[in-house]
């Protein structure tokens, strides 16, 4: 975690290469992101599992309320605009291949500020519906942002093992 | 656009009548949020669990006291609190609190109502924002002090329902605000010795604190201050019970004189939200409205549980979201825990008794007015510490470790006092 | 390179030399099990945490105890404790254990030994399995008397090794087992007192309970029984303090007398597992080895980590596969536990030393026989519960709430000693 902070700061250059990357491959999950189906879903998913780091999170997934429902980007990856969801596919793809390549990374893995907020966005994605009325603020948070205000309210918080519990 | 569908969504709240900041009445609200309304109503539910909950107690209505149900005696089961509370109003009537419907007509009818009691008492047992706004012509401070000042019998007459939807949330949106100018003055001093300055609890507290601190507004600490008998929490240097004592003695505050051995006591009252504060689960994030308020899922929606109670009678939904056990091994969890407390509650209480025998004989038999002050000072420290958690209601479940801590603390001020007789 | 780790998943363990059940030596069993032979060579490292782990303080070695490195001392430490233990070796010489790597060092270099100790001690501090299994012409139990009969000097010319791999695994499957009869006696004694009879526990265990049972084999409270110093755990009536104390109680043992007040005393050791067997993870089925021996990844494979340590040395790992908040904020709620009770001990630890005080004072004055007694019997169930805490090694967080109870019940006998010499 600390290593990435410094290289978000260091190797900016790193980054728009892998931007670059990243988008190729990402283009390719995201597009068939809106496809259906429990096949689709299974090998989606599998391109993470390719990486054996991410075999526990893939094989709890399988077992896991969500697995007939939502593949790993529908939970991991930002549904706002096109352009957000390549730049976290550059951006997760880059971290996580360095990581991976160097062996550098924790035991337990710790989601990120980063994809956290993304992931709570995509609960909503989903039952917004469901859950709108739960949704409301404090007084003092009315004011603020929209995303803010979202985040007020952790699905996570609850909800952490809907995916995956691992 | 994640904003704009959630907008979306809340315009499906079918708004069947215009609610405004001075509509009191919860049934009106209800017409808008019929599932929260009829989850509000079944607080007048009793269920006993094993250490908490209530029992329906049937009694023959009087015309002093027209109840026909009430809760059990906690003086006739835990003899030790009339010596306790000796000369003290609680010695005469104190039963186990129930559900959020009763709070208005068990505050009336309580025998500590005899000794006469001041108009601030409502502060926690009814939907007062509207009266303080209309006593205060909109200032609600302003109406608190004119509430507050008045006698109990006359405050009542301003007041209407139980704490009702107004009281937790703003009419136009339904956020969660603070409506209690007691608990506004607190937080802001207790966060000042944080030193947070000009903390304005309405503008400056997230969500989630906010599903904490509308609880926090009663289930607390109190005492009356001065001659105007201002209602206050004692959070100036924090929120422990070693704070809070710290805070009666810079000021020589006392609520009574023990009628045996003529110390000078302090009654402690159901500090929830203070020991939850110092427990795992407050450090954790999880908050009042999370175990007491689960979410639950009604048709096509999902809703907070507006029929607050005991969360091991709703464990599943209470605590299952975030422990995958089952639910009886929730349960026995939690009573583990509670067996454990009070089983050294009676140990602390014992040690209070035999502090205040040893202070009858003392008296008695004639001692030094030395030890004497100082045994009664004891006495005072080991009450308000064992006290502070007896009047807890969690059995010492919302912080186990520190509820054990204090109870520690109280047995050994109750066996020094003893001592202090001695030396 | 993924093919390359996925590969090396999948190997097998590779035999490179044949062990048997008299293969002592960890070095040869470390031929095919490098990976967990190298962590365990790591158990001579020293690092203090913020309550535990251990310091390496710089020593001139002398000709009497070449040791170069120590850990700090408890007794310079903790004052108290030296007349806690007035008149036995524990006030001469006490320190912060340290990794297993030491055991044996420690135990031959401490200046406990001058009082001359049975061989008995070496039970916990050596690889003792194929030695107990030659003394015994291949009878574990018989080898256990005949090594407990030596002196320790002579003792311990037959073990060469700290615990080692043999101790805890079969040598055919790697399976988990019990090799020290002292724990298969004491665990089928308290499983009796449970109900159930003729427990084997290397028969009727089940996997996880054994991750915690090679650790309880020595991270217990134990005693030298009778004159043949047989070597017990006091597990009879039950794993609690209550019950240790009872069993003591009810055969009238005491391990020395105290040199100040004459009280018949007992020394609490190390009651880790007992202390963690009241506690919530116990509860929740999370065995030592989950936290002290956390799985780790080694390539693509995972291997329990045989630098065996504190977790708090290892956060990630040790509590990051059950609780997702942050390493820092787990550290910190660790540290909140032991901070409280740490404050807790103190308290307790000052209270007997008052009671000490106390009876030294009313011998010199004089008193009555029946009132020394009972000051004398206060002081041992006082200082047995506040050691019982205090020799555990975790500062309170195997149980937090249990620990505080402990202490609360040990702060009540020291006063109430002080007032039985005052009545
Ligand atoms: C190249 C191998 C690899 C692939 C493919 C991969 N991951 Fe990862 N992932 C890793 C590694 C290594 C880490 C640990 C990074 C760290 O902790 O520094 C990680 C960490 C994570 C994290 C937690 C850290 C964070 O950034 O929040 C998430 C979430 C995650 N991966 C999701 C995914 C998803 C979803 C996919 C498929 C779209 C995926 N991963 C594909 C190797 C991979
Ligand atoms: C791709 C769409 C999608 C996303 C993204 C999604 N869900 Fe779901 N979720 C579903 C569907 C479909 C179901 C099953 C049908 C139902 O109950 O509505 C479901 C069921 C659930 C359930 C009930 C079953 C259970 O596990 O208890 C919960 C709770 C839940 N989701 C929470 C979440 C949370 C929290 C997130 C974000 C971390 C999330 N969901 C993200 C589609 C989604
Ligand atoms: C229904 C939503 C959902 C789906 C589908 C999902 N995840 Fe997650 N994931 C989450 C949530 C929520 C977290 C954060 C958990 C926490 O912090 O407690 C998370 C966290 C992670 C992490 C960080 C480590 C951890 O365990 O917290 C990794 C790695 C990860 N996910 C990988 C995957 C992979 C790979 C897939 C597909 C096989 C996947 N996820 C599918 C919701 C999901
Ligand atoms: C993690 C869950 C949890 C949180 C958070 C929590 N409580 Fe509790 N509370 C409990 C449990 C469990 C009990 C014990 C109920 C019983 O014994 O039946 C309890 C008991 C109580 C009781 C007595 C209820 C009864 O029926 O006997 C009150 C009042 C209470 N809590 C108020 C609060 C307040 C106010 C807060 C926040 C400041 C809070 N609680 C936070 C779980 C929680
Ligand atoms: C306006 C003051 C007030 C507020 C605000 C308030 N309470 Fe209460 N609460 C009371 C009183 C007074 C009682 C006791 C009523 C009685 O015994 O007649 C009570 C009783 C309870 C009980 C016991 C119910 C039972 O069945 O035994 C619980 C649990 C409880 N409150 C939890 C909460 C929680 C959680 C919140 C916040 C969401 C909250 N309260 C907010 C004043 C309040
Ligand atoms: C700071 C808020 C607060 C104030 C002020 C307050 N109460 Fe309460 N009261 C509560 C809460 C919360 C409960 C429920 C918890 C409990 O019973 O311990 C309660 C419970 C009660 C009960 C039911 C249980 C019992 O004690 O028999 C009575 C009666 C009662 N209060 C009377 C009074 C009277 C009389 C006064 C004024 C002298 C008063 N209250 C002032 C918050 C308050
Ligand atoms: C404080 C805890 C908490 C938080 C925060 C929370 N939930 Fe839940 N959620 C629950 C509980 C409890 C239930 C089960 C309700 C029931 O059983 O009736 C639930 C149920 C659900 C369900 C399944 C409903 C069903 O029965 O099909 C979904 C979907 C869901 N939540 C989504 C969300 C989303 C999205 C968010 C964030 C906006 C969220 N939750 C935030 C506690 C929480
Ligand atoms: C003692 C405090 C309290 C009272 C009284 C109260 N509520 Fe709530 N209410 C809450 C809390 C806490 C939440 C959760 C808000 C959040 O998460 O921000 C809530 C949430 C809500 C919501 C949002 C949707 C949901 O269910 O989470 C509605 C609507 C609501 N309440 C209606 C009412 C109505 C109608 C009444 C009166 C009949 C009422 N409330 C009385 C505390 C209260
Ligand atoms: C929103 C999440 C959440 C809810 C709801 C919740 N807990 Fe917890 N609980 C936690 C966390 C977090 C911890 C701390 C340990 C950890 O990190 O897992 C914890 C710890 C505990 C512990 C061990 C600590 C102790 O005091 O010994 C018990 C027991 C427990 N919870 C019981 C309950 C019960 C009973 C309920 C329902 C009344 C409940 N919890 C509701 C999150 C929650
Ligand atoms: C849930 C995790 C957990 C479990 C299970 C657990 N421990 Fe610990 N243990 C800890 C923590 C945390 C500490 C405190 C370490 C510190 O203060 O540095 C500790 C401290 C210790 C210490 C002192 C270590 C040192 O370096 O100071 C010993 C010895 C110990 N434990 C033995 C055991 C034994 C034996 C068992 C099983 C009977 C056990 N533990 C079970 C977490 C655990
Ligand atoms: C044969 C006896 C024996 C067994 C079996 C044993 N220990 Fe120990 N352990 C010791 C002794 C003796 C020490 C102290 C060594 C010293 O201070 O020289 C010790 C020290 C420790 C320490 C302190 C390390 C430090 O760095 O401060 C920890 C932690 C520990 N043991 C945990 C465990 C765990 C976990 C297990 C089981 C997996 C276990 N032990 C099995 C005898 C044993
Ligand atoms: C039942 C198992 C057991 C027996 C028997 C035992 N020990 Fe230990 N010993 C331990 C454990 C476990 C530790 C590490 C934990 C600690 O230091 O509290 C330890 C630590 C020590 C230490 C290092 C810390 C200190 O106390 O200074 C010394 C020295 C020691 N033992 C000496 C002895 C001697 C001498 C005997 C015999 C009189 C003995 N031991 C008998 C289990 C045992
Ligand atoms: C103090 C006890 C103890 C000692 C000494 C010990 N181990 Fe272990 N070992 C364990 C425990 C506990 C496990 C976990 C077993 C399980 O989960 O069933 C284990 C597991 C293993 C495994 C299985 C794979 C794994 O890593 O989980 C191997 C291989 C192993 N040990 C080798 C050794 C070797 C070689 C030595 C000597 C250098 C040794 N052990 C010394 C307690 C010990
Ligand atoms: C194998 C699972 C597991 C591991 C490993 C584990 N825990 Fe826990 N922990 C639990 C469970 C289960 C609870 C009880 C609450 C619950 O049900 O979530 C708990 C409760 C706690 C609590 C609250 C109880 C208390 O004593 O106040 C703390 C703090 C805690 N754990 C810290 C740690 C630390 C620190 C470590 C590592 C040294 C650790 N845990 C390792 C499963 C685990
Ligand atoms: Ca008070
Ligand atoms: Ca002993």
């Amino acid at each position: 975690m600390q290593m990435i902070h410094k290289l978000k700061r260091e190797t900016v250059l790193y980054l728009i290469i892998a931007i670059f990357i990243g988008a190729i491959v990402g283009v390719g999950t995201f597009t068939f992101g809106y496809a259906k189906g429990a096949s689709y879903l299974r090998s989606d998913s599998q391109s993470c599992a390719n990486c054996h780091v991410m075999q526990g999170h893939f094989d709890a997934w399988v077992k896991s309320s969500h697995g007939k429902f939502a593949a790993c980007n529908d939970c991991h990856s930002p549904h706002d605009s096109a352009a957000s969801a390549y730049y976290c596919k550059a951006r997760n793809g880059f971290f996580h291949s360095l990581a991976f390549t160097t062996g550098n990374y924790e035991e337990n893995l710790r989601i990120t500020d980063y994809n956290r907020r993304i992931t709570e966005q995509a609960c909503r994605n989903c039952h917004a519906d469901l859950v709108h009325q739960i949704d409301i603020r404090a007084v003092g948070e009315l004011n603020q942002s929209a995303v803010e205000n979202l985040e007020s309210n952790s699905c996570i918080r609850c909800h952490s093992t809907v995916g995956h519990d691992t | 656009n994640i904003f704009e569908r959630q907008q979306e969504a809340r315009t499906t709240v079918l708004k069947v009548v215009d609610i405004d900041d001075n509509t009191a009445d919860p049934a009106v609200w209800g017409r808008n949020f019929p599932l929260q309304y009829d989850d509000y109503l079944k607080t007048v539910d009793m269920i006993q669990t094993t250490y908490g909950g209530s029992e329906a107690i049937p009694r023959t209505p009087t015309d002093e006291d027209p109840r026909d149900l009430v809760s059990r005696s906690k003086i006739e089961r835990i003899p030790q609190l009339k010596r306790l509370w000796a000369g003290y109003a609680f010695s005469k009537d104190y039963r186990e609190k129930r559900g959020h419907a009763y709070m208005l007509t068990d505050q009336i009818y309580t025998e500590r109502q005899k000794v006469g009691q001041p108009g601030t008492c409502i502060h926690c047992h009814a939907s007062t924002y509207v009266p303080m706004k209309e006593l205060g012509e909109g200032d609600i401070h302003a109406g608190f002090e004119k509430l507050n000042a008045l006698p109990y019998m006359e405050a009542k007459a301003h007041v209407k329902h139980p704490v009702a939807c107004i009281d937790c949330h703003e009419p136009e949106t339904m956020a969660l605000r603070i409506t209690r100018p007691a608990f506004m003055e607190g937080i802001a001093a207790f966060k000042k010795s944080q030193g947070v300055q000009d903390y304005d609890v309405n503008r400056d507290a997230t969500r989630q604190e906010m599903r904490s601190f509308v609880c926090g507004q009663c289930h607390v600490e109190y005492y009356f201050q001065g001659d105007e008998k201002r209602l206050t929490y004692p959070w100036t240097e924090g929120l422990t019970v070693d704070a809070a004592y710290s805070h009666f003695e810079s000021s020589g505050f006392k609520d009574w004189t023990h009628a045996e051995t003529g110390a000078p006591m302090l009654k402690a009252q159901h500090p929830e939200f203070e020991l939850w504060s110092q427990g795992i689960h407050s450090r954790a994030g999880v908050a009042c409205a999370d175990c007491h308020m689960a979410y639950k899922r009604v048709g096509a929606m999902k809703i907070s549980d507006h029929h607050i109670r005991s969360p091991l009678l709703n464990v599943n939904a209470a605590c299952g979201t975030c422990h995958k056990t089952g639910d009886q091994e929730l349960i026995a969890r939690t009573e583990n825990i509670q067996a454990r407390h009070q089983k050294l509650v009676k140990i602390a209480l014992d040690a209070v008794i035999d502090l205040i025998d040893d202070i009858n004989a003392a008296k008695a038999n004639g001692v030094a007015e030395d030890k004497m002050k100082a045994a009664q000072q004891w006495q005072r420290k080991a009450t308000f510490y064992v006290d502070y958690v007896e009047a807890e209601n969690s059995s010492g479940f919302h912080a186990g470790q520190e509820a054990a801590r204090i109870l520690a603390e109280s047995i050994d001020c109750s066996r020094k006092g003893q001592n202090a007789l001695r030396e």
